[in-house]
């Protein structure tokens, strides 16, 4: 036992580092990720301990990252991919869907790309345009991509080095908002003891409705199953923590017990993972649902300019509201 | 500032008179010295009067003190963020007094120097950087489009209105229109950059290439972009590219001058690469002692682009200590107008949020717009 | 009246050169839409008639298509794009993503960009991989696009100058298989006689079960009813035409009357249109519901080889077997 | 063929000797022109043996054959669709037999003829067209990848692997390993392809370009896509570019082996552009009489690259009758054989639509499966 507080920032951080030590093959590319350590630092003092040749500051321009990675997989090695910010992903997308979603199937198995893009996601941040997306339905919707995201210090450590070490690419969406929450890490653990990469987990149970969240929104709903406590409702929350594929059995289970659903995402809500859920769970829960499965959302505009964010964003109030209307049914 | 003919084409850049200083300066089209001697250039000679000279230098004060009230705005909280551009004054009033009215300008999101020459009020970027909008001036009334932030994308934006000034018949003539593209050195590697170089060369679009080469893309020094100049870049799509020195305010009006007359008479496309030097940090956000040493800095120092303007006015009698007394007065008084400007900026109304989405509307936009409204009313039934 | 007979291609042909005609700031852009009339000849002799600076063979690159249309659309020009397969469109996916459909919005309204982006789309043609995608939920998922598809030569003539019309911009979606398909089509009409292009429309009532489609699954979905018919069962078939937004009303409508919904696309399931319809009916008729909403869709993989589409794609059979478990709940 | 030493660097191309007929030819590296004479060169001549030259002429005449058959095989309905590469055999026998074993190649969809010097048995493309499926070979193990559609995307994978071959320190001696990337005329308007170029140029990637300009991009002449020589676009970026008659296969093969010691030795990236003619359709679903006149594939005819080849052998008399015949017949057996296989290929499996989307397998997926082998076991219930 080896017991930390680390922020996700730096579970990251350590989780990179252990990726490295495991397997020299493992290479880290993206802009400002060598002396600056990127942007958000994730990936600081990693260029002085494994060379310039293990961390690369590449020219600017994401399809080229990503385009190259795909070569480097090729010749196999592991590349992570850091995209500076979600908005910024874009320019590398035809790469994403047509080449690393599809080269595996392509190949009839012959070709394994090995490849993890990292996109620090979502708003709250007081950015300019561009630096509050929340683009994972593109990459979910996708056949071919796997797809995650972390929401605590420990799940940031362990599941980046799973992200690293499955053979199936991985779109890894870090909570950038939350880069500096803190808790708890025993970095002496194997990858043997972390949770499946592509399971969902129960993170505060409760039984009188359930809410589904991902990401930075998993805190907003923990905070709001705190204040309902308060208010005497006891609700369920789970993280989905895997995109794509999704684990929905701890969702079933829980709707069939609380028969009630609420899903939170900042992403616009049309045709969002909340929709998919909401689907989902109606087919599989039909006669156990009280009410429809409800969503909060992002708004369906553009990411708005910052001072208008706090609203534009899901926060606890709107939870609480989307419970009290499913109770409200 | 005497029109002058256009330039003749030319690809590649001249060695320009080196001054005493060390390092070596690179090859390019110089007109003024750090030290404010004038330079003679075979090509881009251009005669400014002294009050020409005057006004070029109130304007790269009044814009180095603009952006230093921007920086402390957002140190004090008062911006979320502030992208400033010390350090390329010149090349960015070298290149807006270049222009003429009837031209436009795609701009990254660092070009407050050329905002500033089209005429448009300063506090329009400040808006964007506190967050209260995304771009509150009217790009195309006032010929300077939005600022664009996902590196590359405005230079295809500038070539599809450049091919349209070409359709509309506004080239060949001394009053045709001309559009230029501002970029980074980083930029040089998107893709979006260099099909605007094909797609330009393709249509003979009346378009200037405008590359502040400040030698970083945030952390990365510009090896990590290319190996070879960048004005050099040019070549290979078939158009002249020139390197000037960024710093040297004549020099860059000089240079772009003739590039955009050329674009206006319909000899298509010019790559100017104005080599300068980011002096500050890449952002507010930024913290550049993680990538380079203040030695650095400090070479650039000394080819500063005001002190040696000054050194010009002052050498020629052009101006006088009340002069500048006054042009720093004046630009204090900019100054505190804008932070006070700031200050009572009201935050946007929370229902923009649904505003302007579409032109002709959405039911879903509607609709949540209305929920919108009701949830926060429900706020001041007294929650 | 001038009722002529036209396939689906023709008709849009007709319909860019009426608008073409009405408005001589509509230009045309795209590979090889010039003397070939693009492979599909979607746009064939409109070069010959409006010359080279309206009908545009540009650069093979498709951000450059997109980007430098938003500056002609500046410039006061209505730019409609051809991409010549589906599976292109992402080189320039960055630049309608991040610009196109943002620009008003950040401009506070100071920007109209009317631009069409034509993407001929869906499998069925036995063609290449790269050619039979149906991308439509990236698209549609983005606010500040409006999104539509045509599935009759009457609403490609009508919709495609009623797109360029539109001070929004637009990705119309043109289902390629049924390109070849015949249908009347008053060519003499006026836009004021034509639906509204963002409406959804009953093709074909019924009583028993709601189909829900658009594009190419319209037809697939006619001949369903038409199947069903013969079995004793009443299915109404409503076309989306919209899919950005949504025309809702007629399909709740429709739920209300019959209790039970299928929904039809090639796309793969996950997070598609049928997802987002799943979600919205549920919770609009969630006491009407006899069933859950079902999903007939393209598989959750990668487009397989041609030889496998018949199975991949939804066709009638798959449509029916829906309709049946529907009933079987 | 001696090995020689690779060629000095040059940026460029240089007037090759001018050959009798009408139209000019352009600027490139010829060493045999359409009438079959040996043209000396001062940087890239090769010496090949009589037994070399007979060695590429049955190349050359096999990747034809097996072409036309394949087009046979597409108007009979066997194929979907067929991408010929008919004209352009010389710039590809040329490139492919230039890569040493260790090499590896990144194709377009159009490279039958590179697929076949890489030893891959040529029915692999064809299950592919035929639709069943999109690529049979591993392109790992045989250092040839997957044809890539998507024009360009392959450019940015092979410069990669060669960031990944100069990882691996497998650059800097002559058993050091080089990587060619194929692409077409039309491809180099990509901002895939120019990303490459920076990448590689950046990192010194020990990689070839190899683009076949065969005058179209389907319908599209050159000039839509750029105003200068393709082989030019080198220099905007760095390293050397170089054009060679794309239909003489001894040039090719030159100036390709040049360039890819170049890259083995760490010299970094060549841009070569083989200059040809597609003299087919674009594929068996276009019509080229809608954009090109007869008159000009009819100049290109005189131009043949297996034509002057054998008119080599037959004038240094290193081949006779006896052994063009043989050539021909072997070719028309392996027509046979492809063909006959082609026929009897079988359909695949339908369950195959789940195989291989992960490496690790998908419970969605594993869901879908399960229900499709229900749904269709439910038909043989006697539906
Ligand atoms: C497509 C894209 N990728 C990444 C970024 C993040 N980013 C913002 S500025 C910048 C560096 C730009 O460098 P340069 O082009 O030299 O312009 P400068 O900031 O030096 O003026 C980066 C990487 C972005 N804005 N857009
Ligand atoms: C990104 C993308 N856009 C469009 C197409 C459709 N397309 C297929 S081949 C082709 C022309 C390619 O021309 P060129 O690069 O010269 O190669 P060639 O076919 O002449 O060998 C086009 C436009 C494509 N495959 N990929
Ligand atoms: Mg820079
Ligand atoms: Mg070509």
């Amino acid at each position: 036992m080896a017991t930390e507080t680390l922020t996700i920032g730096k579970a990251l951080n350590t989780g990179l580092r252990r990726a490295m030590e495991r397997d020299d093959k493992v290479i880290l590319m993206g802009e400002d990720i060598g002396k600056l350590g990127g942007v958000f630092r994730i990936t600081d003092g990693l260029q002085k301990d494994f060379g310039e040749e293990r961390v690369i500051d590449t020219p600017l321009a994401e399809a080229g990252i990503v385009g190259t990675a795909i070569g480097l997989a090729l010749r196999g090695y592991r590349p992570v991919c850091e995209i500076q910010f979600d908005g910024f992903v874009y320019p590398a997308y035809d790469q994403i869907v047509c080449q690393v979603a599809k080269f595996r199937y392509r190949s009839r198995g012959n070709v394994t790309l090995p490849m993890v893009i990292r996109i620090p996601f979502g708003g709250g941040i007081g950015a300019v345009e561009h630096h509050s997306e929340s683009p994972e339905a593109y990459f979910a919707h996708t056949a071919g991509l796997k797809v995650v995201s972390c929401s605590s210090p420990e799940d940031a450590h362990f599941m980046i080095q799973q992200a690293i070490a499955s053979d199936d690419p991985v779109i890894f969406f870090e909570p950038k908002r939350r880069y500096w929450e803190k808790g708890p890490v025993d970095t002496s653990l194997g990858l043997d003891a972390a949770a499946p990469l592509h399971s969902s987990r129960v993170v505060r149970p409760g039984t009188d409705a359930t809410i589904v969240a991902y990401g930075p929104m998993v805190k907003t709903s923990l905070d709001a199953a705190t204040a309902a406590a308060e208010d005497g409702r006891s609700l369920e929350v789970i993280d989905l923590r895997s995109l794509s594929p999704l684990d929905m059995g701890p969702v079933y289970d829980s709707v069939r017990r609380t028969g009630r659903l609420v899903v939170v995402h900042e992403a616009p809500g049309n045709i969002g993972l909340g929709a998919e859920i909401s689907a989902r769970v109606t087919e599989e829960c039909f006669y156990s649902l009280e009410a429809p499965v409800l969503r909060v959302t992002g708004y369906n505009t553009p990411y708005p300019a910052s001072r208008l964010e706090e609203e534009y964003l899901p926060d606890l109030d709107r939870v609480l509201d989307a419970v009290d209307r499913s109770f409200g049914w | 500032m005497t029109k002058g003919e256009p330039a003749p084409r030319r690809s590649g850049a001249t060695r320009a008179g080196r001054s005493g200083g060390t390092p070596p300066e690179p090859e390019y089209v110089q007109l003024l010295t750090p030290s404010g001697e004038r330079v003679n250039h075979p090509e881009y000679s251009v005669d400014f009067t002294a009050e020409e000279l005057r006004g070029l230098y109130r304007d790269l004060v009044t814009v180095r003190k603009l952006d230093t009230e921007a920086t402390a705005l957002q140190r004090q909280g008062e911006l979320g963020i502030w992208a400033s551009l010390l350090g390329q004054e010149a090349a960015q009033v070298g290149a807006g007094r270049a222009m003429r009215t009837q031209d436009m300008a795609f701009p990254t999101y660092r070009e407050h120097g050329v905002l500033y020459t089209r005429g448009i009020d300063p506090i329009m970027p400040l808006s964007l950087f506190r967050g209260v909008d995304q771009g509150g001036w009217d790009p195309v009334a006032n010929k300077f489009n939005l600022y664009t932030i996902v590196i590359g994308a405005q230079t295809l934006h500038a070539t599809g209105y450049a091919m349209g000034v070409a359709k509309d018949g506004k080239v060949g003539t001394d009053d045709g229109e001309a559009v230029i593209a501002f970029f980074g050195d980083g930029a040089t590697s998107q893709g979006d950059v260099n099909e605007a170089f094909i797609w330009s060369s393709v249509f003979h679009a009346p378009i200037v290439f405008f590359c502040q080469n400040n030698q970083y893309a945030i952390s990365e020094p510009l090896e990590r972009q290319t190996r070879i100049p960048i004005y050099q870049r040019a070549a290979g799509f078939g158009f002249p590219g020139v390197r000037v020195d960024g710093n040297d305010v004549l020099a860059v009006y000089a240079v772009t001058r003739a590039a955009l007359d050329n674009a206006r008479l319909g000899q298509g496309p010019t790559l100017i690469e104005a080599y300068t030097y980011r002096m500050g940090a890449h952002t507010t956000s930024d913290d550049p002692t993680r990538y380079r040493v203040s030695s650095e800095v400090e070479a650039w120092q000394a080819k500063d682009p005001i002190a040696r303007l000054k050194a010009l006015l002052v050498k020629e009698k052009a101006a006088g200590e009340d002069f500048f007394k006054q042009v720093d007065e004046d630009a204090r008084i900019e100054a505190v107008s804008l932070r006070e400007r700031v200050l009572s900026m009201p935050d946007p109304d929370h229902s923009q949020i649904f505003d302007h989405v579409y032109a002709e509307g959405s039911p879903l936009v509607d609709a949540e717009r209305k929920q919108f409204e009701a949830y926060m009313a429900s706020f001041e039934g007294g929650h």
